[in-house]
């Protein structure tokens, strides 16, 4: 088995280094370096979409899914050899995708074969861009509570209602969508459903955030037709693919407390910027201290990100451990992003100079605030592990 | 003397914290934002500060001030900070007139500040943090002085009647002797102004001055002897920071305060877990002891107590970290809205940061009381 | 009207001058060196007994109650002149009681003429030492919940309960007690009354704390006759006559925070302790980076707790500030000890040997963790503040 | 490797967790402490230490043990932490075994050690901190080497078979050259030991070596080349803290939890407070976390990475805090209670206190990593 695994890594190895142009071993700098997919795709340079050809012709784009799905049919083993050897290199993630992350597993636990032969394949090959439509105004963490109701029009529904913090709704092709299918019960009355963006009736409004981005847009239902044929799930039972997810979505946002993405380390940045004294310390003693302290809980970090892989392989993963992760990585980036402010101090208030790159830094800053929000706010994954993991009672 | 406000001082408050929610608002910020290329705040607002007295606090009444202290002014600036108030306030209206009153150009420029009709911008940073080390150079010659060197985060400094500037006369590095003070006219020759806009909308310029030619008297005090104005004025700088910062806590609580009551989910006002209440509580604590640290230096500087650069180290960490935690808190406790610039918790979030640098952050007031403190 | 002050001052501070005795002008160290009166009051030395008798002569120990209570009926401006000459030469709190800091305020907002008249001159001559009888063990921070009962009997209450954490009631003259005078409300049912510590049918028993020490007991009340002359208040709203008294419980719990009763700052014993390197800094940097954070802290709740005292006596405090106050001094000052610990090292884990002095530091320091317990939990203190300060709605 | 215990270090954490909270108790703790001048430790609970075959992790299968690694060292330790367990078990079963292993020493010492026979002491520390700097001096002459100097915190130092000593054989402070380390007898002549008892009831010596001989057989490795295995050993010795660190956070929150679902006013469970909720909930993640450190470090020990130090430092650090904050936490929830010796709690927090402090505390480690990455 060892023997097999080695051989898998070797021509891995030879492949990716053949395979991955060099173009795609450098750092991802900017969103513009992050390929999304999508009917618009419009790749940034020829080997970004030579990079995602290549992986996707092989499944390697989703490796650990069925290869009748179009993934890679890798086993959890060759996943993490895969993995390794893209670290190795440095390679970029050949796409990035919400159906990847959230709604794949999604369909791979709730949807029908005809599903899962539709839209699989096309998330694989980064043909179409997913977009979550959960949260609505009056929701928020009170997901549940929501309001865009889709009623029964014989082999479709009529949807109709206003979706909020759905990311780049205006750049996705289809949406994953959470819709009231009945009013009378506030959980048991919501379903799963899945529609084509173009679909009449459907206007996105992008939402400008602190950070000066708009990575999320509103998004208005009126009178949008749905095939029933996209249901996924039970009527009804949308809130049980819903929870299941999210969980997914959580899993993939505690890796921002990584701070993999960051081409320097924090003390590396800090050092840069400040500079030594005669002792060959950080000249800003208190920084340094505190960067220090920092850099101990994202090294420690880093290794639960290796634990909590090698559980989740394993089979070994608490169910609401991904509420602990999320929880942690997205509360650690935020103190990180407020260091690295603290250390690029003057240069780094600076908005849009184009020495700062059009203010790279604080907008970071400002745009980590919304880690610790999405995808299930800090206080709701401490309600998650008070009550699913430390068993505590409910008030 | 209490460590309270008096009478005039609490009637102080009521004027200048009224006037400038009336006349300034967090609207005002993205206006300045997102209009192009204006002088970082609005005159309109500048004349009806001066109108209201407001720009006289520290200006003597002989030059048409009120001859106030650094508890007023830091009453005027705590209400700018809860009001997200934009204007060259701090350098102009509280530095200026501390380190120009006892000068000979007091006649020439604090009337004109007074009015309203004077921006005066300090130079005095030129590492990327704060920093108590002045390399711009100053050489004496017949004519007057030649200045060389560059500055950096120079608040208003592109739109500055007048620049203080802070050289070096003698001396290398970081030498504390050697060094002087000059009152350098905005539109001097070979001073080359870079703008750059700030995260909180305000702008600060970087300026080069290329053997910048000024007359002997320019000269603000004695040659080489600026270290004791200059430790005054970075106090007073600080102090007035920690006002604004102060405010801008106040801002942000308020404004999170009013959110918890309003936004309901699970059927409840959210300000009704006990988790949040917990943490409002004690962001509540922290501020109001960081007030009591703020209203501390404040009077040390108007007694000119030997404490009172500790008081001011103390007042500034504080009420940097007081401000950063209450708008982090707000944000998040907002949610979702408190990421979006049509909320105002946000721009909270930049000024706070913003203040919370200038003049040295929590960690190098902290490093510089442990120095002070002997360990 | 500043004359006078003026002169108050030198008068106060010519007779501090000739009336406290050097012994008493140096700081405290133990409880040994506390004088708590009473009537089985040992004085460590002669200068203590001589110190607290020349004070109460002029009602100094109590010095802003009235005269006519044996008070030294000073004006609030006259007290802060007192207090500031005292400090001015070090000179210690001649008394410490509770009679002072928690009943005597009670009786004389609540209590008849003829209660003040008997109780008050005693408390501020220290002849009488009082201990306090509220909590209960299954109370807690449910303090109303108490189930110590005291039934009508004609002219006397019989009472029967328990008590817990009654400071040093073995050592007590006098107890003030809440107890259960009606069964069918929880708040309306609880009356305060006042009763001798030699009453037949009390016992005590000191609680061992994780310091070593047994500052606390529990206290046994079988079939207690307590006369119904000593009601504080009306009979079932003994609850107001508590929570008054509690609020100023906290205000002097929460001065533990100043650490003034430290001879040394925290930074000169870790600078002793450990020592500072060639660029005259404390050699472990990160400690003193936390150091000197604490510092920044202390300082600031320095200042806060002068402008506290100015603004009750200017009558501008909010009525639940204590409930801050005591909230964040007694936070600081666990964190102070918990520095103080890292600034000891190996010694200031020792336990009993001489040199530690039979650790005072580990036991100090232990001491501290009931600092956010003792007089209303932290979290009671968060309530009260979200509630009454904040006007955060209740659940 | 995964970064997960496999099936035999999963039975391995059964067998010791069920052994050690059957013969040990925080009961002993207090009987050890108020039991007059024993050991420091009940020699009836080593001896079935040894038979249980723990005390043999680390000692290669030839000399009696295990042969197993610090993974499974730490599985014991961190069972030894949640049962407050005493005894002499890091430096005898941990340290002397990663020294002695290698070394002409095994097979006089190791088979004793397994077999519960000898206790061994690491003596290092000189300061009131741990601080990596060895002034004890060692002199070398015609029949062996004399000691002369002071070792503080040797634990169990007084009860000792075998004392490992650091001392610098040339140079001077703190060079990291000319280090030897040496295996002294417990009984030698000329050496003063004074124990002390700790805040945790455990029992450290202080040790005047007083021109103490010892014969050219006791030095362990080579003259003036220790600094190696001295870090080493170092390393070992806190990840091992950590590991047991790690085990008094989960057994303080073990009591804790139980606590607030027992625990009940205004007639609720205390544990259904959302304050405290959130509050349990930060503290399993902190100790997940910690978790996760320890156990990368752990593994770094046994595969001899380059990133040892670093890994180490992190766990220790990250070990301590979440220990401290468990207890700390845990006294406050219990309340009253908590501040009783009647309960637990109170032993956990004196030991994690103790426990911190060996081998440099997260201050300490925290400065190292900073050091090794260079600013």
């Amino acid at each position: 088995m060892t023997g097999e695994l080695d051989l898998f890594r070797d021509e891995t190895r030879a492949w990716l280094e053949e395979n991955c142009p060099a173009e795609m071993r450098q750092p991802v700098l900017d969103e513009g370096d992050i390929c999304w997919g999508g009917r618009n795709f419009a790749p940034s340079s020829p080997a970004q979409k030579q990079w995602l050809d290549r992986m996707a012709a092989r499944g390697w784009t989703v490796p650990h899914w069925p290869a009748a799905y179009g993934g890679g049919g890798l086993s959890p083993e060759q996943v993490i050899i895969l993995r390794e050897e893209m670290a190795r290199i440095k390679a970029r993630d050949p796409l990035k995708s919400f159906g990847i992350s959230m709604l794949g597993p999604a369909l791979l636990h709730f949807g029908t074969e005809a599903q899962k032969l539709e839209h699989l394949p096309k998330i694989v090959r980064g043909e179409i861009r997913w977009c979550q439509g959960y949260s609505e105004p009056n929701a928020g963490s009170d997901l549940a509570s929501l309001t865009t109701t889709a009623d029964d029009a014989g082999d479709h529904f009529i949807v109709n209602g206003q979706k909020i913090w759905t990311s780049y709704a205006d750049q996705a092709d289809w949406i994953f969508c959470l819709v009231r299918t009945d009013r009378s019960s506030k959980h048991r009355g919501i379903s799963f459903v899945l529609f084509d963006m173009a679909s009449p009736g459907i206007t996105t409004r992008p939402i400008m955030l602190i950070s000066g981005y708009s990575p999320f847009c509103e998004t208005f239902f009126d009178n949008v037709s749905v095939p029933k044929s996209n249901l996924v799930g039970e009527l009804n039972r949308g809130w049980d693919v819903a929870k299941y997810l999210l969980t997914h979505e959580r899993g993939s946002i505690s890796n921002m407390g990584l701070g993999k993405d960051q081409v320097k380390s924090l003390s590396a940045q800090a050092t840069e910027q400040i500079g030594l004294d005669d002792a060959g310390r950080l000249r800003e003693p208190v920084l340094r201290a505190e960067i220090a302290l920092l850099e101990v809980r994202e090294l420690a970090f880093l290794a639960m990100t290796e634990r909590n892989r090698d559980e989740v392989t394993a089979g070994r993963a608490h169910p609401a451990q991904p509420s602990m992760m999320k929880y942690y990585g997205t509360e650690l980036n935020k103190a990180r992003h407020e260091l690295a402010m603290s250390a690029g101090g003057f240069a780094a208030l600076e908005w849009d100079s184009d020495r700062s790159q059009q203010g790279l830094v604080p907008r970071a800053w400002l745009r980590t605030k919304a880690n610790s929000i999405e995808g299930g706010t800090s206080e709701i994954q401490l309600n998650i592990i008070a009550k699913r993991i430390l068993d505590l009672p409910s008030a | 003397m209490p460590l309270l406000l008096d009478d005039e001082q609490i009637m102080l408050r009521e004027m200048a914290g009224g006037f400038l929610a009336d006349h300034s608002s967090p609207a005002d910020v993205r206006a300045l934002r997102d209009g192009g290329d204006p002088p970082g705040f609005t005159p309109p607002f500048w004349r009806q500060l001066a109108r209201q007295g407001l720009l006289g606090v520290l200006i003597a009444e002989t030059h048409g001030g009120l001859g106030l202290g650094h508890v007023d002014a830091g009453i005027v600036l705590e209400q700018m900070g809860r009001n997200l108030s934009m204007s060259p306030y701090l350098s102009s209206a509280v530095l200026a007139p501390e380190l120009l009153g006892p000068s000979r150009h007091a006649e020439q420029w604090l009337p004109k500040i007074a009015r309203g009709d004077a921006v005066v911008a300090f130079a005095f940073e030129e590492f990327s943090k704060h920093r108590r080390e002045i390399g711009l150079r100053a050489e004496r010659s017949a004519d007057g002085y030649r200045l060389s060197g560059c500055k950096r985060c120079v608040l208003h400094g592109h739109v500055a009647d007048l620049l203080i500037v802070a050289a070096r006369t003698s001396g290398t590095a970081s030498d504390h002797d050697g060094l002087s003070l000059f009152a350098v006219p905005g539109g001097a020759l070979s001073l080359i102004c870079t703008p750059v806009r700030l995260v909180d909308s305000g702008i600060a310029a970087d300026i080069a001055f290329e053997r910048v030619m000024i007359g002997h008297d320019s000269l603000i005090g004695e040659e080489d002897q600026a270290i004791g104005p200059i430790v005054r004025l970075l106090n007073v700088g600080a102090a007035a920071a920690a006002a604004e910062l102060l405010g801008v806590a106040e801002g942000a609580q308020a404004l999170t305060l009013a959110f918890l009551k309003e936004r309901r989910q699970f059927d409840v006002p959210i300000g009704s877990f006990q988790a949040l209440q917990h943490r409002a509580a004690h962001l509540y604590a922290e501020i109001e002891v960081a007030r009591s640290a703020v209203l501390k230096a404040q009077q040390a500087l108007d007694d000119r107590s030997p404490e009172t650069s500790i008081a001011v180290s103390v007042a500034k960490a504080m009420a940097g970290n007081a401000a950063m935690l209450a708008v982090k808190e707000g944000v998040q406790m907002h949610g979702g809205v408190g990421m979006t610039d049509a909320y105002d918790i946000g721009l909270y979030m930049k000024r706070a940061r913003t203040l919370a640098e200038l003049f040295g952050d929590a960690a190098f007031h902290a490093d510089l009381i442990a120095k002070r403190r002997g360990y």
